[in-house]
């Protein structure tokens, strides 16, 4: 199915969760946050958040800021 | 002893270090440690899927520092509210610099949308500290709502003026019910005395450290000047006086005593 | 390690301390104490025959302290003179700070005759240390006849006011060959750590430290207010800029990235 | 001709006086007539019904003169709506100089009702010249909502500091599509010469005026002041330089050409 | 009438014009005619034997202009005479700006030979009218020596930065018996009226004439702006305060009035 | 009857008018402007403007102002 | 004869005077000041200022000055 | 005889040394500056230094100064 994240079009596997979205991509979840259709997603419910066709996920990590 | 109490939390260094535009992570680690801070901001920002980074908090000992996750690249109330709460989510203390910065030249803040998104996000249960223009009037709603602390510019950001605004700071210090941060544009050791000669409880430096030769050494180099500042305000500074004042007796030398 | 030197000896103090005006001889002390200095002022005057008071040096631990005997007081060069030899003849160093100021209101240096006078004492085998107004073109002469530093004012003695004299200051130390020692109007941390980021070698310090609430404590925050200025200046300070500088990266939250 | 355009109305004077604590309504004419002003802000205040004293509008050559209501002694939006209707009901063209100051001793305004007054005024078919601190964003989002000009201060009201907000004024003028007209503050001509020349459309003067010696010479001061700030900038400064250019040409006199 | 008054000769206008470095004699022509000046300085140079260019003089109304020359290349107090003295006998009134600068890079004065240059020159006849850095002391010994004016400069030459000596100024105006003209460095008009409202009795431009995009309006311009400084010195200004003060009465709009 | 004038009570005749309210305070109606009840009354319509019982009534005028 | 005129040797007759140097120069007399061996010399006593072997002339004019 | 100390005339016993004088006024040798006549006076020469009707004397110390 089709869902868009951090502003791109992605192909993933129907039935997917947060979870196994970021293993897919090599992100460690313990260094990301995610933004789903809006809502922020806390670190605890990335595995039973599934991923439906035309959601939008926001993932975002920590730089150097001022 | 002279603590800095910021909402619940008491903290002895009274310099925050920002982490943007280092040349490396051995560099912002210097200027982190050389300046003996303790709150160090940091940005939110899109993991790059194609090839992510590793991310410059494993270089961060959060034992040691606060990490203030600013609002960053937020252009209005909501966006910065969505950045505050996903930084909560990725583990932060519930605490924010809150930036509204929609003009992308001079990263001025927005005094409508800040006060906005201050309002949500206190009620939310977020220590804000909100970066703002030197305004007052400003100052003072922010801190009437609620928010930890008021961080008025000294000059733009990056621009290493110093205090342009001290008129202004001089009156939001005179009315603050809260820490006064004076935050962007102290480009040298003398701008953050002089925020704190006037009484500013703390300051918040970035570029300088960032464009340093040294930037280990300009954390040090910080460090004795905001203590300096902070020393003398407590010591009790002079006026400025107009008419010279001799500093050796008038006496004269070798003839007859003067009236 | 970075040291001063002047003359043949080295100093690892960069802030003299001038000794007068003092509410008491143990805020004096305090102040000296506290600000890490090397070199204490000193003024000659006649004694009052009819009730003399005991002196002051039973305070001053002279194996601690370089006593730098000033010509205050002298109004043309043969004055400042026999001041600086009868300081020598009292058992002090050949060393002098000299001062000629005709005008008691506002205590400004004479071009003329301080030349004059720094010529003779040269020759009389003096360190001279010369205070000046700031003009690049007298700490240039004064450097070539042989002072061993030159000391031009930031603004008017005892007025507190800071280095007002920024762009001649700056061309001093561009052209000197000797130490340039800021000397007078200093009044805050800032304005030292301010004289010390232009490069300046030293400052001299009195009236901040006399009529501070806690002269001791004052002491100590133009020590770290001197510190501060020099390390930022060895550090590499980033220049003024117009435009602001993100200090967060610019690449947009929840948007495209932009160009 | 070099004009000001505000909203439909174009005037030649870019410098409006205001008329209050002048010491006689003699005082504020002379001043008013010698300014060359064409636009003069009055405010509106309580009868005192026991003891009512006559108007000073009886004064003002109204053919002669616009008159720009302020809404001074407003506190948030709604006073501030509500007083500049009434200037309307009484009589004046549906222009208002809008001031929303909720603190009584530095008069500073706030920048949140001061928007909210202007979106219901422009609404209301007003042309509104919003008193505001020097925000360059504040000032964006007014000139977007429909304000006339925007009037950034100088420096707080009645203080006579000139242009301490040079920073941002400059950014605010950058980025205005509407007149900037520095308001409050500018105590002397070289003050108003100032802001005329950072690119200032027009400025406002009251208490450089009614504080002065000579009203009337004053206000022929600031309208050469003005004026010589404006063709200053329409002829083209040139800019700072740190090092010095000789104003007479460098070869040498009296000796062979220096490279 | 208000007439500046130098040596036996009065003069309507407090601008004078230095002629150097003009794109243009005609630029130069226009600047002097719009400023109103009386009173323009001129260079002398050694004559390039194998191409002569016609004289620069065929373009000045010398029934106008009272031709001032300087005594710019000279290097100590003996080339300064000279220079003086072939002025005199090319046909000048024997008045000199008196200029020693032995610097090329940031042509300040040399105030011993200066003061040196000066008793020769009055001793000979000449009203002479010295540049000197901002000493008051000096000033005073200048003014002693019977100097007819005494021209502290406000910044380098040729840098635009305006009154930065403002301090050492202030006491040489206080302190003066002959008119103080502020000479260098006086890049825009709003510099010019602050030397004047600071009470100095004329100004010397050159090199803002000669770099603005349009050097006769430039003229104009700063003709404006020294009369307005002059004026507002004359009609009293109010001085500068910390609090700020209401220019509309503070008497509350719709609620009881205030104390 | 009474209404609120400025701040202040007053006794009024029952059956007033803005207009003559102004009279018999000796104000020049072309010289003050009137709000009534919050809202502002335009000079042309003084005269028909009646007051009632707990009325309240704001009266200004142009002073000097910056 | 030599002599040194601006700093620079030139070869001019025996027997000539400052008056005839200028002509044979082309200056204008009335627009250059001239010193004659540290000598300033005045306009009307050009003509019989003599110019001997080894002198040092200085001819100067007026430029532009702040 | 008759001596100018610091701006005063004083009385002192003919025959007397800068040594005795200061002694007679008090004041610690080592303490004190003296000059003689205008002319310095070393510590070690104070004893041998003797004072002639007329002599003119200048007696400093040190206080604070900046």
């Amino acid at each position: 199915m089709n869902i868009t994240v951090n502003g791109k079009v992605q192909q993933v596997d129907d039935e997917t969760s947060i979870g196994r979205l970021l293993e897919k991509l090599n992100l460690d979840p313990a260094r990301v946050a995610v933004e789903h259709n809006l809502a922020v997603v806390a670190l605890d419910d990335f595995e039973e958040t599934t991923i439906a066709e035309g959601d939008t996920l926001e993932i975002v990590q920590f730089v150097g800021g001022g | 002893m002279d603590k800095l109490k910021i909402a619940d939390r008491e903290f002895t260094s009274r310099l925050m270090v920002g982490t943007g535009k280092f040349p490396s992570n051995a560099a912002m680690v210097a200027a982190m440690e050389q300046s003996g801070c303790e709150i160090v901001t940091v940005a939110l920002r899109r993991v790059d899927i194609d090839n992510p980074e590793d991310s410059m908090l494993s270089h961060i000992d959060r034992s040691r520092y606060l990490l203030l996750p600013n609002t960053s690249g937020a252009r209005d109330a909501e966006e910065a509210v969505r950045l505050a709460r996903l930084a909560r989510a990725a583990g932060c203390d519930p605490w924010v610099k809150l930036e509204v910065t929609p003009d992308p030249y001079y990263l001025l803040p927005d005094p409508i949308e800040t006060l906005k998104a201050a309002e949500i996000l206190v009620r939310d249960g977020f220590t804000v500290l909100p970066y703002i223009n030197a305004d007052p009037i400003l100052a003072k709603r922010l801190q009437e709502i609620g928010t930890a602390t008021v961080m008025p510019l000294g000059s733009p950001i990056g621009t290493n003026k110093g205090v342009r605004t001290r008129e202004q700071i001089a009156i939001i210090i005179e009315q603050a019910t809260v820490p006064v941060v004076v935050d962007a544009g102290l480009g040298a050791p003398s701008h953050a005395a002089e925020a704190m000669e006037m009484g500013a409880d703390a300051v918040l430096v970035n570029t300088a450290f960032a464009v340093a030769r040294d930037p280990g050494a300009m954390g040090a180099a910080f460090k004795k000047g905001v203590e300096a500042g902070r020393e003398a305000f407590l010591a009790g500074l002079g006026e400025q006086k107009d008419k010279a004042e001799a500093s050796s007796p008038l006496t004269g030398f070798l003839r007859k005593e003067e009236s």
